[in-house]
């Protein structure tokens, strides 16, 4: 399959050194092992924030490294979680000594890894707090299983352990918003073709021209059900369906958070047209979408699909929502 | 036969397994492509790759000193799930062998052991998960019962075990890893790290059968 | 081929009602006939702004509805330039007195429609002044063809006299400005794969997979030329060599920016890719590319390809570039 | 053989364009694949269709205020191109027609000629551009001719003229609209508006010959 690609090999790194040289005033890329870090890291007196993770998912990570988000961004290869090595040499160059949090999306190679570099760092008197993001309900959370994959609300953590991170939030401050998050917010994708993975030039899966992957995740794994097609309008529904099942009904109400990405090649037609209907589906169960974001923030390389969140907001989350954010890929108030 | 594994012995063993990874990089990441997400033959290969250079440029001068430097450069050029867990299994394989300058069949089988366990701490996993740790298990076990009859007979057995461990286990359903995302789903198929693991005690056994 | 809609005929008009749904503080969606305005327009004692033209390229035309940038925007149907209706509402509803200035991307229908409007408007009294946008070095400008399309100067000709009105000039000053930027400004683009229209449900134009079509427009005409695949980087080198060649060499000197727009399904790490070589390439041409913008601003459905644009700064341009701007798909400063 | 064409007589041959569109929608829009963007047909039939219901929610009682009504719906519904000229054209087609109940050959001639003019204006094109100009002008020059024997003879005349344009244009280079981005690809195929402006006048010399 042709792609905008000089080599399968490179794909990672002339990406990282396109990113570097388009916001040289806000991001640093260090070579061996490789990371992205905000130019002005370490921050005097302030939390450090990073995460990281197989690359392929863009904007997310590197595209949320600045002010008000992230401190640094750890790329692995193409769905390959990054190395103990990196997050250590990341977490070393932005930590201004008040500690870091790592947000880890729920992969066992995701976990061993920032799990190894933690390690590492403990025994260097470096202070790290992890929080692991596990959001997808199409997953079944169960001893049997490797738990929750993260997805949407990874993007919705950064932000507001960013934002906390900024005002001075401490260390265990930071982390707890971040679980906070996580607790409060649920995801469910769907996609009607996979990916194309550049190793191989291949889809990571192939489906017929009347079905599609509901429940997929954003490593090119086929989903936990495979659907016939439907208008997107009923696939919205019953992602929604099965996001707000999910929910302790008791913290399901009020005002939410909806964020809608579309995983790769979702049009903004498309995001939009699915906006609508959650937001619609929102409103009659008689939730209120006072914050959203919606567009392609979280991708799965080309994949044609989407994955919706829910968030239930309180008066902090929306202040931290609402603060100053300056990053590649999201910004606003700075 | 050889009764001893010497520094230059292990590395002649990974190097095999560096080619035994080039060789199948397409397989295992086609079997990763039907349960994970396509990458572990990528992976493992750009590791073995990194660490057969590391061991060609400053040859160690004992096998603890070998897994050492693989396990680290596996740690620093892999990531994922395959990173960690072969970096950690050798890194806990330097630490068991120690500084001796050989292993014999007893302390081939604890290094077995103690990275055995590296995996299982690391992977938080245990036995019938259907991961590498399956593969690992069956293997130290058959090492460890076969410790009498001398060290070819105890990297045959390993082999031998892993290769039955890897069979034995495709029709289970996953429980640790991206294959668990599927549930159901993961029954039938063989998982990429139990196929990449009995390739490495494979390549132990054909030194022993030189 | 599937896609995220529910009937082909709904398209644009669910994803307004999804913009509006999600951005109720910034726009406000009129029907028969349709446009998107500003909530707080029109704003006493400035020139208002207002582009238009078919679907399938957003976030272009009404994600730049905003302060800063555009006052109103009409969208047509898919690849369809709005009807003269549309822009005579639109302008009506935003001209604050000061006279509205028209932006206008060079193709016949929407020339024509824009012009019907203009004529309404002025029998009525309402100033406009037209900007031209025609920045495609694809296509021969000559009197034997319709001239030049309009491609991604359009974004930056937006910006920028968005940026004037919100200053204050007038008429007459913010028309100049436009035009300034479409003097120095020039384009092309290149694509793997032609968008699917919603109505046919197929590629506009199929190519095998060791072809591309070098100089494509964004409605799914084919480009002016069919070439052998390459790796990225030629095609970079080969549009940039197309785009510095048609300036004059006296203008293109000193400090430039490099807009690089995704066609729709390029991934975010091939747009990153693609804007290295770019950087590049000026770079060796000693031009220094002082700003540049890098994402998928302008579309065409969901084609793979890219569009370069570089525009040739000047001190006042750098100024109205960085002033704020907030709208739904760009927003610095506020 | 009518010698006059009534309100109720150009809305009728409205009604029949309307059907002819519907059912050549694909055909123009795989025309204006080829060559455009792929939207003439859908273009043209949801404005014929907002143009017919117009017409039957309330008629007009002079062709004038029918060619009035048809082309408001048009600058209404359709915009690109097509929606700019042909809605143009039939204003104009509305002013030449003025008042009167009816229209002869004359005016009937009289009416085309404008409504030519306005495309020219409208598009800024000229002759052998490869656009629906083409057609037109052929059609206008040809019912001229024809005044003299009536009206049945300038629309048949018309019609035939409109074909024989449509035909002979295929070879050109497309030199306005957006088929002209193709250079000297646009040479070999049809230009869609002279495909549906072919249509119409097909559908005036239809209703003379029943
Ligand atoms: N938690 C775990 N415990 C033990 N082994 C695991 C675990 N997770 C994954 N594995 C092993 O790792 C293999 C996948 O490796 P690889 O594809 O390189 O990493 P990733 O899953 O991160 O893409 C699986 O086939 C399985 O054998
Ligand atoms: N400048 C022009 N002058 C005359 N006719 C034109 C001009 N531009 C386009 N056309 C006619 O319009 C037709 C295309 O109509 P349509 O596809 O509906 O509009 P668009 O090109 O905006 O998509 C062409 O086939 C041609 O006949
Ligand atoms: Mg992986
Ligand atoms: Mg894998
Ligand atoms: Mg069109
Ligand atoms: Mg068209």
């Amino acid at each position: 399959m042709k792609r905008l690609y000089n080599s399968p090999g490179t794909v990672v790194s002339e990406a990282l050194e396109g990113i570097a040289l388009t916001h040289p005033e806000l991001l640093r890329l260090a070579h061996d092992p490789t990371y992205v870090a905000r130019v002005d890291a370490p921050v005097a007196g302030r939390v450090a924030l990073v995460s990281g993770g197989g690359s392929g998912h863009e904007p997310m990570h590197v595209g949320f490294v600045g002010p008000g988000m992230l401190s640094a961004a750890c790329p692995g290869e193409v769905f390959t979680s990054p190395t103990a090595d990196q997050v250590e040499a990341a977490v070393r160059a932005v930590d201004a000594g008040a500690g870091t949090v790592l947000v880890v999306k729920n992969y066992s190679g995701d976990v061993m890894n920032f799990e190894m570099a933690a390690e590492l760092l403990a025994a260097d008197g470096v202070d790290t707090e992890t929080v692991l993001v596990a959001d997808d309900v199409a997953v079944e959370d169960s001893t049997y299983t490797s738990g929750r994959r993260g997805v949407g609300a990874t993007v919705l953590v950064e932000k507001v352990c960013g934002a906390a991170a900024a005002r001075g939030d401490s260390l265990a401050q930071v982390a707890e918003l971040g679980r906070r998050v996580c607790a409060r917010s649920r995801s469910l994708g769907f996609a009607l073709t996979a990916g194309t993975v550049p190793a191989t030039g291949r889809r990571s899966f192939e489906l017929p021209d009347d079905e599609i992957e509901f429940g997929v995740g954003i490593h090119g794994e086929p989903g936990r059900e495979r659907r016939p097609m439907e208008p997107v309008d009923a696939l919205v529904d019953r992602a929604m369906a099965a996001i707000c099942a999910d929910f302790d009904p008791a913290v399901l109400t009020g005002e939410v958070l909806l964020f809608v990405t579309g995983l790769g090649s979702a049009t903004p037609l498309e995001c939009s047209i699915v906006a609508r209907r959650a937001v619609q589906e929102l409103d009659r169960r008689g939730l209120r979408v006072a914050r959203n974001l919606v567009g392609s923030y979280m991708t799965s390389l080309d994949m044609l699909g989407v994955s919706l969140t829910v968030l239930v907001l309180d008066e902090q989350l929306v202040e931290l929502w609402d603060a100053p954010v300056h990053t590649a890929a999201l910004r606003w108030g700075a | 036969m050889a009764e001893r594994l010497s520094a230059t012995d292990v590395a002649a063993v990974f190097h095999g397994f560096a080619q035994a990874v080039e060789r199948d990089r397409d397989l295992l990441t086609e079997l990763d492509t039907a349960v994970g997400d396509g990458d572990h033959g990528t992976n493992l290969d750009r590791g073995m790759r990194a660490a057969t250079e590391a061991l060609d440029a400053a040859p160690p001068d004992t096998p603890g000193a070998v897994f050492n430097l693989v396990g680290r450069r596996l740690v620093s050029t892999v990531g994922g799930a395959s990173g960690a867990l072969y970096g950690t299994a050798f890194l806990r394989a330097a630490k068991a062998a120690g500084a001796a300058s050989t292993l014999d069949a007893a302390g081939f089988a604890a290094v077995v052991r103690d990275a055995t366990t590296g995996i299982a701490e690391r992977g938080k996993c245990a036995a019938g998960d259907k991961t590498m740790y399956d593969v690992w298990t069956a293997a130290s076990a058959a090492a460890d019962a076969a410790v009498a009859d001398g060290l070819p007979a105890v990297l045959s057995a390993a082999s031998t075990a892993a290769g039955g461990a890897e069979q034995e286990m495709v029709p289970w359903q996953a429980r640790r890893g991206r294959a668990s995302y599927l549930g159901e789903r993961s029954q039938g198929h063989r998982d990429p790290g139990a196929v990449s693991s009995r390739l490495l005690f494979d390549c132990f056994a054909a030194w022993a059968a030189t």
